[in-house]
Order: structure tokens, then sequence, then C-alpha cells
């Protein structure tokens, strides 16, 4: 790595510091400025005034909330995310899990998607204008625009109940063997990736057009050199910075924004946990996702932007 | 010549469909024949028949009059909340071009921010800050889809800012309110038109999603995602309930797409 | 078999002993080969033991607990049964029977003696005491506790163990129905000290072998059991489904053999695949209160216009597709045996309405009426009436809330809302709890002295006629003066697969008073 | 005599998505013969690419080809499957692109792209291609052949890529060469040095080529015959020297004498007379970056030391190659890149280094026209709003005032007023220019700074509007600063010139002496080096070039004079260490440099004037070219 890479992600490290600062304060003031506590939504129906009155206490609810917030971030600087108000347990120790089948599903969705993705797109940026590619344009929008829940349910209906191709849940305790793990993933994997690839696609074959409008391109059809090592070899080096761009922000929503197929296929992640969290005013538990969440989505960009720099580089001999 | 002739049929065509939708937001409700909240039939997900044309609900509400108020508030709704992100956004993209680093800096982690948090959990947030009113709503959209925005409007108007004929104006010496307005502004619309359908799509998903935390439109109106959400169990007898709200918003939201799309392509 | 009942009515006059009370070996020989046999009367076979079962409930999330006191949601319920004991349990007609006490005994229904059943093991092998049972009601009553069930607990003066085996309580006040209130699965026994409750340490019918907070909670049969031969199944596992269609699809997948919630517009089809269905008579309602100090509610015109404004049949029809019972502005659920079925159905009747709301003078006030999924149907309950209302040319507006917060911030707080009550195990905790001056749940802030006297004079009545008379006295004048209407009592419906055998409708409750995992079998069980 | 090429009635159309079909080239016919070169001629939007790259069976998108026949080393190009396409290209036929800087892969070593054509057909193993490619590199005088393969097109100079473009073009051996304006991007003097190194390569192989380009003197030195096209129609074709010696057709006529523009004959003012008043003055300015030396100036200086100074209604010309800082003194003295050290007196008063703190009459007194009028011209604005602006922002005009003010300086311009209405979008390069131009005056300016203001045009249009730049300062006293490498163009319109050279001013002279008397090296070099429109020059010029000329350095010296590696009267020692010297000749030129300004007389000169009026010296690829051969914009 060159000091120029280096100075770039220091300074990359630096800003997504800053981002990390405000999400952190945004999110504990503004999960502070919902309606109610955790005190309330334990004892839920059944709350009177002087019974919350008293578990907020014996929670430190009743303290202020910036001494809340400093003791808080007092933690997190000593790397201990707190312990959850409502269970009692430990953040880090309710999180590993989650965190664990999070990356599991998102690692999945990355692998069939992003290849996917890639050929998609710049099949379409390739047969810009064709039948194909205006196919795949609508089908793409169709795909964004259709709410995830329907066709998660559409999904698990006729491939699990209908067919009984797959389970309806994806229960990982059930996988023994690469067979059952594509089994058990086969359903959410799909539906989170038809919906990535369809952003990525829009995204990539927006690039790749970009690309190959440049006179190397037209340059390499008069050297007769095969369209297929046109796009690899020619074309694909020089979109790798944007089309990293594109993937990284469709990733970035993998491990947060993926509620609605969570919750369908009754899979335990971190984004039903933050949900949860926030419907039961888990502030500790709220935040280190948000913290998981902001990270996720700034490694992911700052890696982009790297790769982006890195290919530029190799290309500039520097 | 070619090129003036071109131009405005696709304006036009943005502007056509962009008027058709709108006409049916404001007058379509008058030609629904029930009530939004009217129960018409003990039978649920009724298929299209002679007494209601478009089937009937969960609640055997009558589906055409419910759709037609549906695409009332969705498009409502979306269109401002997407003017509105957009606004922001390109706004402050723009403007950051003109300002001292240091407010693009804050700015800038700003949206990375906002952009980090899952849409959602922004969204029970804001509107816990905002209250749950129609205009919270579309505050509240048009702040979860600002960063995005930004992110593309900056990119443009960075691309612009460079080009010579901003040089010029600099060197007649306008300021630099002028040059964003006047001189920057102008030349990001067709870039950003395909930005804006795609933000649209967003929107009426992300309403969809609040409405189903129950901070979107107030029953017994509803948009078109919660339409197809409190629907979705007749998915199981094929009904017509669930069917045809989603083909409206993928006729409305690719369609809107597409001539944009078309739009931008042209100009670029 | 209502020994209560029955030991009231045959020992009548006062100063007689109140007693719950049936040997131990007699009450399971009586009580669960009792169940087995009707249920082989339907099914028509013995039960049989072994093999695993899936469940799948409404929710998960990470509130859920094996602490008793938290227990919040009709999971918990299932999971406390599943793990713990009470000292009594509710039969399917909501008659408390013993179960860990073998003798619940009271002089003056005021002082309890509570015998507990010997030989009893919690799942570590310690042995139950009165120690234990002292240490689990006490609990309720700390507020660091967070109990749900402290209200109820406040009840209990004094908790004290008399004997290794014996305790006694003191209530504030004379109360007949103490025995239905240790039927609450809040008031379930853990050992005594336990502060921990990522294990459980209950006597139930199954051990926890696993339990991760909104994910998964699993079992082992409980080989030891003091009530054996149940449970019939060698394990089972539970989960939360929130979303209707998944919890559907993963039934009619085979994914899972037992869903609890089902909607009803998905009856039809569950019936046509040949899935089971379990209709249970819950006392279950979602009412709208209308408070009677502030708004429009202070006007008697409005409240009485207001309940001539819902159209019961509709929202019986409509919104629960005919899995209700229609409601009469009265807590008490038809099947109820205090039932006060000589009270006039109050019907939908828009000229009444009309008549009373114009003469409230308030008709027009647009205090909105507020909503949220988190009370069962009320938001389609709401559209209902608002319809009703717009027929008379009343603007009744509608505010749907989120179900978070809404229990804590909206319900109660506002002039007009939607609410939604479980039924409670007799009907004098569902009147000091939700209609007397000083319940802290009194929804409508109904004040009637008479109907103060009414519940106490019930409390202390050993008379079941008696009794029996000042229940329907109070039902009328709950139905005629609070600001509760109360279109319906919903059906609780659950699903299950045909190798399920062996569920029975309750009063108590979902699922067999969420006891059904100590009931069911599987007809390929034994495989 | 065999044809390798032979196409007839060659048809092709241009298509918008949904518009109807336009033809791009009608009715084509032309034949080559085997080693024989043709240059296709025409200005942009000839059709002339086009038709060079149907040769490939290649049409850009949205074009087709629609009728005639193609044929091309015996092959039927177009009935051929798209595999077959593939085989033919880079094998049989190859293709030299115009600007080499964009048409080599940014990510790829150059070294891979030139091997890529032999390695894509199989024709050779990967050693026997690189043994190919240096002995190439080798023909075509590129420095390091060994090791220049493993560069990157960044860190190569115009010249050698186009170099290597042709290596890439010759690697498989092809029957047919096709260059599309090879040179037309690249400095004056770098393109004497290809145009020889393609001759020479050409003709040592036997390869037959086809040739297009705008540029009538380099059609002398390398094609045999050629076509002049216009409006994707053949207007007359012949050996070249007929055609250039002897045009018939009206459109060839006017081409050729666009190339023979008069040199300026009125003299407004004395020439580098102190005296007369002055509109613009810079003395001893430094622009540079990097870190600070001692005295507070920049470290590397774009501008080192420049002094300079317009007359009141002169034209001081400002000439020198790529990188020599011309634009960078366009920016500085507009305001937009402050200056380190020096000064900029404009009408007596002392300009502010940055635009934010000159007053508004100093703005509107000094404008600038820039090199690129697609550029300068706000894309979304009508004409008319972009010309009423500066009279709203200078002169307080409003509405129908500023309308009629626009329209009298359309008027001014030549262009008829429908043209306010128009978007920038829809106009032609030309116009674009006069109403960039207009823009300029309606400032009511002193001094106009012209920025390559030629550069983009093709050279009808060119020799228009430097004739409307005299006019006006005729009509209007104009002051202006006229930037270009375009030495034909400063005989136009200059009276003094300045040559830059490596930030330096090099010379300062009167234009009409470019060509007589003492010069600075790089002078006589830069004026050597302009093609001139008869068969024989490029011979004769390199041999003069090559006879008394050291071999040019790769190292530059620390310090001393910047032209020293490549001078030919270079004294090391001398010249690279010290402080160079300014001579003032009598008549007021000066000249910097070490060699006494007698020996700076060129050999052989009797004071006759050389023909370089044929052509512009180069230019970048006009836009009109890109507007209606790229037919992506279809």
């Amino acid at each position: 790595m060159s000091a120029g890479l280096a100075r770039l992600v220091a300074r990359r490290i630096g800003t997504a510091l800053c981002s990390l600062v405000f999400v952190v304060v945004a999110i504990f003031f503004m999960t502070a400025a919902l309606p109610g506590d955790v005190a309330d939504m334990l004892l839920g129906q059944n709350a009177t005034p002087a019974a919350a009155q008293a578990l907020r206490h014996s929670l430190h609810l009743d303290q202020p909330l910036w001494l809340r917030f400093m003791h808080w971030c007092a933690g997190m600087l000593h790397g201990d995310p707190g312990t959850s108000l409502l269970t009692g347990r430990p953040v880090s120790e309710m999180l590993a899990p989650r965190l664990y089948n999070s990356l599991l599903l998102a690692g999945a969705t990355t692998v069939v998607s992003v290849p996917l993705a890639l050929l998609l797109g710049l099949a379409c940026a390739t047969w810009r204008d064709t039948h194909f590619d205006r196919v795949m344009t609508v089908l793409t929008l169709g795909v964004v625009s259709v709410p995830a829940f329907l066709i998660a349910t559409v999904a698990v209906f006729v491939f699990a109940v209908q067919f009984r191709i797959v389970p309806a849940l994806s229960d990982i305790r059930s996988i023994h063997s690469v067979g059952q793990f594509i089994l058990t993933f086969a359903m959410p994997v799909s539906t989170l990736a038809s919906i990535t690839m369809a952003q990525m696609i829009r995204m990539i074959r927006a690039c790749m057009i970009d690309v190959f409008s440049a006179p190397y391109i037209e340059m390499a059809v008069l050297k007769g050199v095969p369209p297929i090592r046109i796009v690899l070899h020619h074309a694909l080096p020089n979109a790798i910075g944007p089309v990293a761009n594109a993937i990284a922000l469709s990733l970035s929503s993998l491990l947060g924004g993926v509620v609605v197929i969570e919750t369908i296929f009754n899979y335990p992640g971190l984004a039903q946990l933050m949900v949860d969290s926030v419907m039961l005013r888990d502030v500790p538990i709220i935040q280190s996702c948000a913290l998981l969440f902001c990270l996720t989505y700034l490694f992911l960009t700052t890696l982009a932007d790297i790769v982006a720099l890195a290919s530029v580089r190799k290309g500039r001999g520097a | 010549m070619k090129v003036r002739v071109s131009l405005p049929s696709a304006t036009q065509r943005v502007g056509m469909l962009f008027g058709f939708w709108l006409v049916l937001a404001m007058f379509g409700p008058l030609l629904a024949p029930y009530a939004p909240g009217q129960i018409i039939d003990t039978q649920v997900f009724a298929p299209i028949s002679h007494q209601h044309w478009l089937g009937t609900d969960y609640l055997g509400r009558d589906l055409g009059s419910r759709l037609l108020y549906a695409v009332r508030y969705t498009v409502l709704i979306c269109t401002l909340s997407t003017a509105f992100s957009c606004g922001c956004g390109i706004l402050l993209g723009v403007a950051t071009t003109a300002t001292p680093a240091w407010v693009e800096q804050v700015a800038g982690r700003l949206m990375d921010g906002i952009l980090s948090i899952p849409s959602l959990l922004c969204a029970l947030l804001v509107i816990a800050a905002f209250g749950d009113s129609l205009m919270a709503l579309v505050l509240t959209m048009g702040v979860i889809y600002t960063p995005g925005a930004y992110r593309t409007s900056r990119a443009l108007a960075l691309r612009i800012a460079r080009m010579d004929y901003i040089t010029v104006a600099m060197a007649r010496g306008e300021g630099r309110l002028f040059i964003i307005w006047r001189e920057i502004l102008p030349n990001m619309r067709g870039p950003l038109l395909a930005d804006v359908g795609l933000r649209f799509i967003y929107a009426v998903l992300l309403l969809s999603n609040l409405s189903f935390l129950g901070l979107g439109v107030q029953p017994p109106l509803v948009d078109l995602g919660s339409l197809v959400r409190e629907n979705v169990l007749g998915l199981v007898y094929g009904a017509v309930a669930v069917v045809l709200p989603t083909i409206v918003i993928a006729v409305l939201t690719v369609g809107i797409n597409l001539v944009l799309d078309a739009t931008a392509g042209r100009r670029s | 078999m209502r020994h209560c009942r029955a030991a009231a009515s045959t020992t009548g006059g006062p100063g007689r002993r109140q007693v719950l009370r049936l040997a131990a070996a007699g009450l399971v020989a009586a009580a669960l080969p009792a169940r087995a046999a009707r249920a082989q009367a339907v099914s028509g076979e013995p039960p049989r033991r072994g093999g695993h079962l899936n469940f799948a409930g409404l929710a998960a999330s990470t509130a859920d607990t094996l602490d008793p006191a938290r227990f919040a949601l009709a999971t918990d319920y299932i999971r406390g049964h599943m793990f713990y004991d009470g000292l009594v349990t509710l039969d399917a007609d909501m008659t408390p029977r013993p179960a860990l006490a073998e003798r619940i005994e009271s002089d003056d229904l005021r002082t309890w003696h509570i015998t507990l059943r010997r030989g009893v093991a919690f799942h570590d092998g310690a042995a139950l005491g009165a120690a234990d049972v002292v240490y689990s009601l006490a609990r309720h009553k700390d507020p660091a506790t967070a109990s749900q069930q402290r209200a109820v607990a406040q009840e209990m003066a004094e908790i004290k163990a008399t004997g290794p085996l014996e305790v006694q309580v003191t209530l504030n006040g004379p109360n007949v129905d103490f025995p239905s209130m240790l039927g609450l699965v809040g008031f379930c026994i853990v050992r005594e000290g336990t502060t921990d409750f990522s294990r459980e340490n209950g006597t139930g019918p199954f051990i926890c072998t696993e339990f991760s907070p909104g994910v998964r909670t699993s079992g082992r049969r409980n080989p030891d059991y003091w009530g054996g031969p149940a449970p019939w199944l060698d394990s089972v596992d539970m989960t939360g489904i929130s979303d209707d269609m998944s919890r559907h699809n993963a039934l009619l997948a085979g994914d899972v053999d037992i869903i609890a919630s089902v909607n009803p517009r998905l009856v039809r089809m569950l019936r046509g695949r040949g899935f089971g269905l379990l209709e249970s008579p819950v006392g279950t309602y979602t009412d709208l209160a209308i408070r009677l100090d502030q708004g429009p509610g202070r006007m008697q015109d409005f409240v009485t216009g207001m309940k001539y404004l819902f159209n019961r049949e509709q929202v019986r029809d409509s919104v629960f597709l005919g899995f209700a019972r229609l409601g009469n502005d009265q807590p008490i659920a038809p099947e109820n045996r205090y039932f006060a079925a000589d009270l006039p159905q109050r019907p939908f009747d828009p000229d009444r309405a009309r008549f009373h709301l114009r003469k409230s003078g308030v008709m027009d006030s647009g205090v909105p009426v507020l909503c949220s999924p988190a009370a069962l149907a009320s938001v389609d309950i709401a559209v209902v009436l608002q319809y009703a209302a717009q027929q008379i040319g009343m603007d009744l507006p509608i505010r749907r809330m989120p179900a978070d917060g809404y229990w804590t911030e909206y319900w109660m707080k506002t002039p007009m809302g939607f609410g939604n009550t479980n039924p409670r195990p007799s009907l004098d905790m569902t009147f000091a709890l939700n209609f007397a001056s000083s319940a802290p749940w009194n929804e409508s802030r109904w004040h009637d002295p008479r109907f103060d006297q009414l519940l106490l004079d019930a409390r202390s009545q050993r008379n079941e006629t008696v009794r029996r008379q000042i229940y329907h006295d109070m039902q009328v004048m709950i139905h005629e003066g609070a600001g509760i209407c109360l279109p319906a009592f919903t059906t609780s419906l659950d699903a299950f697969s045909p190798r399920v055998r062996g569920l029975r409708p309750s009063q108590a409750g979902q699922l067999m008073g969420y006891d059904f995992l100590s009931h069911v079998w599987l007809a390929d069980g034994a495989a | 005599m065999t044809h390798m090429i032979s196409v007839s009635n060659l048809e092709i159309v241009g298509r918008r998505r949904h518009g109807p079909a336009v033809p791009i080239v009608r009715d084509v016919s032309l034949d080559v013969a085997e080693g024989q070169m043709l240059a296709l001629i025409g200005e942009s939007g000839s059709g002339k690419t086009t038709i060079a790259l149907s040769l490939l069976g290649h049409a850009r998108a949205g074009c087709a080809i629609s009728g005639g026949r193609i044929m091309v080393a015996g092959h039927d190009v177009t009935t051929m499957t798209a595999g077959e396409l593939r085989a033919f290209r880079g094998r049989t036929i190859s293709y030299v692109a115009q600007n080499a800087g964009t048409a080599f892969n940014p990510a790829l070593s150059l070294g891979q792209q030139v091997i890529e054509p032999a390695r894509v057909h199989w024709s050779m193993t990967r050693a026997q291609a690189e043994h190919k490619m240096i002995d190439l590199f080798r023909a075509l005088a590129l420095p390091d052949p060994e090791t220049i393969g493993a560069r990157y097109p960044h860190q190569l100079s115009g010249g050698q890529l186009q170099r290597l473009m042709a290596a890439m073009a010759l690697v498989t051996d092809p029957e047919i060469v096709v260059f599309d304006e090879p040179t037309t991007a690249l400095d004056v003097t770098t393109q004497i040095e290809v145009l020889a190194a393609f001759r020479s390569v050409l003709a040592d192989r036997g390869i037959t080529g086809v040739y297009v380009t705008h540029d009538l003197a380099v059609v002398a030195q390398i094609a045999d015959h050629a076509v002049v096209l216009r409006h994707g129609q053949v207007r007359e074709s012949g050996p070249v020297a007929e055609i250039l010696g002897n045009p018939r057709d009206d459109y060839t006529r006017e081409l050729v004498a666009a190339c023979r523009i008069p040199p300026r004959t009125t003299f407004p003012a004395p020439v580098l007379d102190r005296a007369v008043e002055t509109v613009l003055d810079l003395s001893g300015v430094i622009v540079g970056y990097g870190r600070l030396d001692a005295a507070g100036l920049p470290e590397r200086r774009i501008l080192d030391e420049v002094s300079l100074s317009v007359p009141r209604g002169s034209t001081l010309g400002i000439i020198g190659e790529s990188g020599c800082g011309k634009s960078t003194l366009a920016r500085t003295i507009s305001g937009l890149q402050p200056w380190a050290a020096g000064q900029v007196t404009f009408r007596g008063e002392a300009l502010a280094p940055d635009i934010a703190r000159r007053t508004r009459e100093q703005r509107r007194r000094l404008q600038i026209v820039a090199q690129n009028a697609d550029m300068v011209l706000n894309p979304a604005w009508r004409i008319g709003a972009s010309i009423e602006r500066v009279l709203t922002f200078f002169r307080g005009l409003k509405g129908a005032e500023a309308r009629n003010e626009a329209a009298r300086l359309l008027d001014m311009v030549r262009l008829p007023h429908a043209l306010l209405d128009r978007l920038p979008g829809e106009l032609s390069g030309g116009q674009k220019q006069r109403i960039n131009f207009a823009r300029a005056l309606a400032a009511r300016p002193d001094l106009v700074l012209c920025d390559e203001i030629t550069a983009a045009l093709d050279p009808v249009v060119a020799a228009a509007i430097l004739e409307l730049m005299a006019e006006l300062q005729r009509e209007l006293g104009i002051s202006y600063i006229f930037i270009t490498h375009d030495l034909h163009a400063v005989r136009a319109v200059c009276d003094d010139v300045a040559v830059l050279y490596g930030g330096k001013v090099v010379e300062h002279n009167s234009s009409q002496s470019l060509t007589t008397g003492a010069h600075h090296p790089y002078t006589r070099l830069l004026v050597s080096s302009v093609p001139e429109m008869r068969a024989g020059w490029l011979t004769e010029a390199m041999t003069a070039r090559q006879a008394g000329r050291p071999e040019p350095l790769q190292v530059a010296p620390q310090g001393g004079c910047r032209f020293f590696p490549r001078c030919d009267v270079r004294m090391p020692g001398t010249c690279d260490h010290n402080p160079v010297p300014v001579q003032i000749l009598p008549g007021g030129a000066r000249i910097a440099c070490f060699t006494n300004a007698a020996a700076l007389v060129p050999d052989g000169d009797d004071g006759s004037c050389p023909d370089f009026h044929n052509r512009p010296i180069s230019g970048t690829d006009s836009p009109e070219e890109v507007r209606h051969d790229d037919p992506a914009s279809f």
C-alpha cells in the first residue's frame, strides 16, 4: 500500500468516525424522544405509574439523559457496549449470535447476487437498447417497486407450501450439510438477492454504458477483440470504481434493511433485534445495532473507495 | 432541428404521465362508488363481479373505491416527499460545492449518518420527533431520502462546477448564489430525473412500511403499499385485492421511471 | 367437578371452611384420564407417547422471558406452563383445580392455608417446599421485580410459611375467589431465591434445553413429572412468527405442527387443506372506552349514543368473520357461568344513536377515536364505527397509533380510545381491576359506590346463588353506566396439523388455557 | 492494377431513438489501389470518419450501412458475419484513432494493448508478438523500445502514444491501415515527426492506407489520391497534386483558399513602441505550485517571470506548444489563477490577482473568449439569456432594451436574430464561437482575451472568425490577446507575438517578421514544422532537420535555458547553467538566448517568406465532428 493510499484510508477513517459519532448521538437522543421507555414497555398494558417508576429507578432510568449517555460512551470506550435494560444480559452476548446470523445471510446473498448482478448489468450494458435490455429494465424496476414482503410471501407460498421443495422458515439449526444449507437459505437468499440485484443491475448498467462509450472500447472492437474479452478485459477494469461503489451501497443495507425478510422467514438476525429493541426501548441494544450498521456502511463505502483508488493507481502506475 | 422537435415531446410525455396520475389522485375518488370505509359485502376477498367490479377486500369493502383513494394518497405523499428530498438534497449538494470546506464536511458526515441508519429505524425516530401528521410523514420520508439525492447531485454539481461556463460566470464576477441557482442547477435536470424516479419508488415502499407500523395514512384511507399489505392474506385465494394494487404500484412506478429514463437519456 | 363451587354450596353457611381440596392421587387419576377419555371420544384413540412437536406462537421478541413475573404475552404463558406449575390450574370452564397445592382452605375467606403436594421436585432435583411458594408469591409485591401481577399481588397482605409444606396467605380483605387468583400463570412457583432467569428451574412438564429470547424455546419431557403420565411429547420447539402469512405458511409447509392466532380469513383455506382448527371461546374483548371525566364522555347521552352506534353484527361477521360472540357492553362473555343472559342485547340503532348524540350536544366535537394494532382488530372496528357515524351525519375522526407505546402513552389517557382485555381467572378480578372505582385500569373512569360495595359483598359471599345475583347486577350496572362499548368477544383460533391430537377448547385462554403442551400427543408419536 | 479497397454507392443512415433515418453518407464510391494512400478530406460532419469506419465493417451506435458495397482486400464487408468481422478487423485491416490519449485503455499497459491484435487473432505467440512490437517501436523512433511497452498511457506524450497506436495497427502486418486524423491533436513540432515515422513505416511495408483529415498540407505530404467530402457526398476526387493545385469543385476551392488567409496588412499602431499607451502590462509574473523557496516563490513554475504588454488597439499573439503555460497565462490575466509574484497593470491600474477583488469596471473592460465554444455557453440557457445577462450585469440593461442590444450584437457577429431563442446545443461550432464573441463584446471591453478560439473549428469557419475579429478591432478599437498554437492564425490577426516555452517568454517579436531575421531556436523550430501544402515538403523538412541537429537530450537541465535539450545551437556548460540573457534587437524584438542574435538568423534566409499559410498547425477534435459523426446522439 502506497503512502497516498494509506493517507486516504486514514482520512476516510477519520471522517467515518465523525459520522459514527453523529449517528450514536442522534440515535441516543431520538430514542429518548420516543414515547415511553423500557419500564413502560416491560410492564405493558399492566403498567401503573408507581410500578413503572420503581422499575425505572432500578434500571437507573431516572438519571438525567446526558449522564446515561456519558455512561454508555464511557463503557463503549472500554469496549463494553453495556447490558440490555430488558434482559440484563450483556449486549455483546445478545448481539453476537444475531450478528453471526445476519452475516451468514448477507454473505450468502452477496455471493449469489454480486456475480449475477455483474453479469446481468454487463449484459444489459452490452446489449443496450435491445429487447433483452428493455425487458431487464422493466423487470428490475418491477422487482424494486413491488413490496419485498409480497415477493417473499409469494415465493414461500409457491415453493414451500405448494411444491414443498424448501422449508417455509429458515432454521439454521437444521443445517448439517451443504445440501441442507442451500435448501434452508434458498428462499431468503433468492428473495433478498433479487431485490438487491435489481438495484445493482441498474447502477452497474449505467456505469458500464459510461465506459462502453469510451473511445478505447471502440478501438478494441476495431482491433477484432471478441466481445467477452472487451467486456472483461477492457471495460470492467475501468468501471471498477463506480461499480464497487454501487455494490457497496446495495450491500450496506443487507444487515439492517432486511427486517421484512427476517420477519417472514423467521430468521433471527440483527434487523429484527433492532426493531424489537426499538419497540421495547432497549436503548443499549439500539445503540449497538445502529453502531454496527453505521460501521458496515462506512466500511463498505470506504472499501469501495479504496478499490476504486487502487484500480486507478494501478492504471496510473503509482 | 431534430433536437427541437423531440425534446418537448419527451417532456410532454413526462407531463402527460404525471398529469394522468395527478388527475387520478385529485379526482379519482369522485368516481368511487362507495366510501373507503364502507363494508358492502359479507364476503371478503370477493372476486370481480357485477356488484363490485374489482372485488372486495379483507373486510368486504369495495376494492375499486379503496384503490382510487390509495392512488390519491400514494401519489400525493410520494410526490411531495420525493420533491422535498430531492429539493433538499440537490440544494445542499449544489450549495456545498460553493461553500467553505467545513460545511461540506459537516453536511457530508450528516448525510452519511442518515444513510447508514436503516430507513425504517430512521422513520420511527424522525416521526417520534415530528409527530405523525401527513406533513410530518412527508417530511420524514423527505429526510430519509435526502442523502441519496445529496450524493447524486453533489457528484453532478462538482462535475458541472468544473465546466468552462462556470469559469466564465466567475470571471464575470457573479455571486455564488447566482452561480448555484442559475448556472449549475438548470444543467443538472436531465441526469437527476432518473434518480428522482428511483427515489419515488423507495418512497412508495417506505410509505407502506410506515403504515404497517401505524405511522402512515390514517384509516379508513390507505396508500397503495398498505392496500397490498392489508390484503396479503388474500394471496392464498388468488384475490384481486392483493394482485390489483400490486399491479397498480408496478404500473405507476415503472411507468414513471421509464418515461423519466427516456427523458434523462435524451438530455444527457 | 367444580370443587370450589361444590364446596361452597355444600358447606353453605358462614364459619364453615372454604376448602379447595382433593387427594393428590385422586386429582391426577380423576382429572387427566378424564381429559384423555374425552379426547379419545373425539379421536377414537388413546394418547401415545413420544415424538417432537414444533409450535409457532404469535410473537417472539427479546422481551421473551423465563421470569414468571414478567410474563406478558401468550407465548410467555405457554412457556410458563411448559416449565412451571402453579398452585392451581384453571379448567376448561375456568374452575380452579389443585396443582402444586393439595389443599387451599380458609375459614374467613381472608386467611388462606395452602398445603403443598408432597414429593414434587424442581428440575434441579430440589424438593418443593413452603419457602419456594412464599418466595414465588412475595416477589411480585417487590417493585424491583417489575411484576406484571403487582396490582393483583398487592391483595396478599402477608405470606408466610407455617410448616415445611404449609403456607399461610393473609389477604387485605375476604375474597372467595382467591384460589382462582392463584391460577394466574404469573403466580407459578419458582425455586426459592432465584434471581437469574436465564435458566428455568420449575416443576413443570418440560425441562428447558434452549432458550433464546426472540428466537426459540425448546424443552424435553420431564421424566420425573409429578403429574405423569403426561406430558406425552418427548420434546417441543416453540418459536414466534409475527407475520400472519408466514405463520400460516409454516404450518402449511409442515415446518410447524401447531400455530396460535389463526387469522379468520385463512380458516377456509386451512380447513380445505385438512388442518384442524381449535376454536376456544375465550373472553377476550376489544372495547372502545369513553372517558366519563373528560371530553364528550361527560355527557351521558353521548356515551349512550355511541353504544347504539356499534354495528355489532357487522363487527362479528366482517371483522371476525363470525369467529366472535356479540358483546353487550359488559365484560362477561356468554359462556361464563355468571353471564347475565337475561340482559337485553343492545342493538345497532342509528336512529337512537343519532337522537342521543344530538341530544348530548357534543356530536361533532372532533375528538378522535384512538385505535392501534396493539389492540386486537381495533383499527377495523374503528372503521366500522366511523362509517356508521358517517351515515348519521357525524364526523368521527380515527387516529391509528403505533403499537409500541400505545398502552403507556395513549390508552386510558385520551377521551376515546380502544383497549383490549384478556380474560381474568375470575369475575372478581375483572371487576376489581377494570371497573371498581379504585381499579388501576378503569378505562372509562366510571365511579359507582354501589358497584364497589357489591364487589366487596360478592367477595365474602359464600352463597353461590346470592353471588350469581350480585354478579348479574354488576353486569347490568356496567352495561348501563360505564363508558365501555364492547361490540364482541373474540373466539381464539389455533390450527394444527392432522398428526396432532388431544386439543380441546377452553375458556381459560387459547390453546387449552396456554397449557396444551402437557395434553397433546402425536398420532405418529410412538414411532 | 487491383483495387485493394473498392467502395461503391455507399449509403449510411443515422437514426435517433424513435426518429426518422437521416442520411449521413450518400452514394459514395471510391477505390484505392494496393500500396496507395487515399486521403478522405472534409470538414466536421462531412462523413469522412463514418466512411473510414465502414471500411472495417463498423458503424457507430445509431448508424447503419443501408446500401452499397464495400470490398476490402477481396472481402465484401457488408455481408460478413460478426465472427468474420472479428477475424478481419485488426488482421486484414487495422485502425489508427484520432486521439491516442483516449483510444488507449488507461487501465492496461501499452504493451499489452499493442500486441493484443496479434494475440486475439492467434497469429503469433506472445514472444513473437513482443519481438515484433519492439521492432516496430524502433522503426517508429520511439524511445526505450524495449521497456516502453510496460508503461501506461498517461505516462507518455501524445506524439508517442500516436506512434504506439500505429505500432498496434501494424503488429499483425495488415494489408490496409485506416488513419483517422492521427496528427490532429498533436503539436506542430510533434506532428512532423509522427508524420515522418508513419510514412517511412508504410512505405517499407507496402501497406495500403486511408487517411482521414481536414488538413490539406498533411494530405500533400502523405497521400497519393484524395477524395473531398461534404455533407456525406463526394465533391471531388483525384490525385492529390491535382486537387490541391487545380481544384475544380467550388467547395474544394474554398477549402484550399481557407488555408491561404493573407497575413495581416493593416497596422493600427506602431509595433512594440513603448510610447503608445498600453492597455495591459505584465511584468515578472510568476505562477506555480509546490513548496515555496526562500524568496517565497513556488518551486514548480508554470509561468516564470513573464513580462508582456499590449498596446491599445493592437493584438498580441501568444504561441507555444501544449504545456507551455498559454492557458495558465489566460487564467492569470482573467483573475482565475492568482500569481505568486509580479505585477499586472490594466489601463494604468494594478490588477488584483483574485477576481473577487477586482472592480466590476475592470472585469467589464477585460473579457475572455475561451477555447471551447461548446463549454463556455451554459447549455441550459437560451442564447439571448446568455448575452442579456452580460448586458444586465455590466451595463444594467433590462427587458426590451437588453433584447435589442443583444440583437444588435448578433448583427455585429453576423448571425440571425432567430438564434436568440435557441439553446447552445442547437448551434454549430462556428455559430457558438461567434455568440461567445458577441457575449464578450456585450460588456464593451477594452481587451479581449482569446484563448485558442479557432482550435476546435474547421479551417473555413476559423478563417471567417479571424476575419470577424480583425473587422471588429477596426470598428471598435478593441485590443486582443490571441492565444494559439496556430502560427497561421497569428500571422492573420496579430501585430506582436510572444513565444512561450516552458513558462518563459523566449521571444517577443512582430508577427510579420516571424519568418525573417533573427529568431529564438524554438521559434525557428515551430515555424519550420508548419507543413506546407506541397508534396515533398516533409522530406525536405526532415532532411534539413536531421542535418545540423544534435540528438535531443532526455534529461532536462537544472538551471539555464529550458529549451536546452531540444536546442540545435545549444552550448553545454553555458546554456544549462547560467541565467538566460534577453537580447533586444533593433526594431524592438526581444529574444531570450545565449547565442548572438546574428547567429540566430536562419541559414539561407533571403528575406523571403516561406509559405506556411496552408494550415492551422494543429487542432483538437472539432465538436461538430463529434456531434454529427457520433451517432450515439441519434
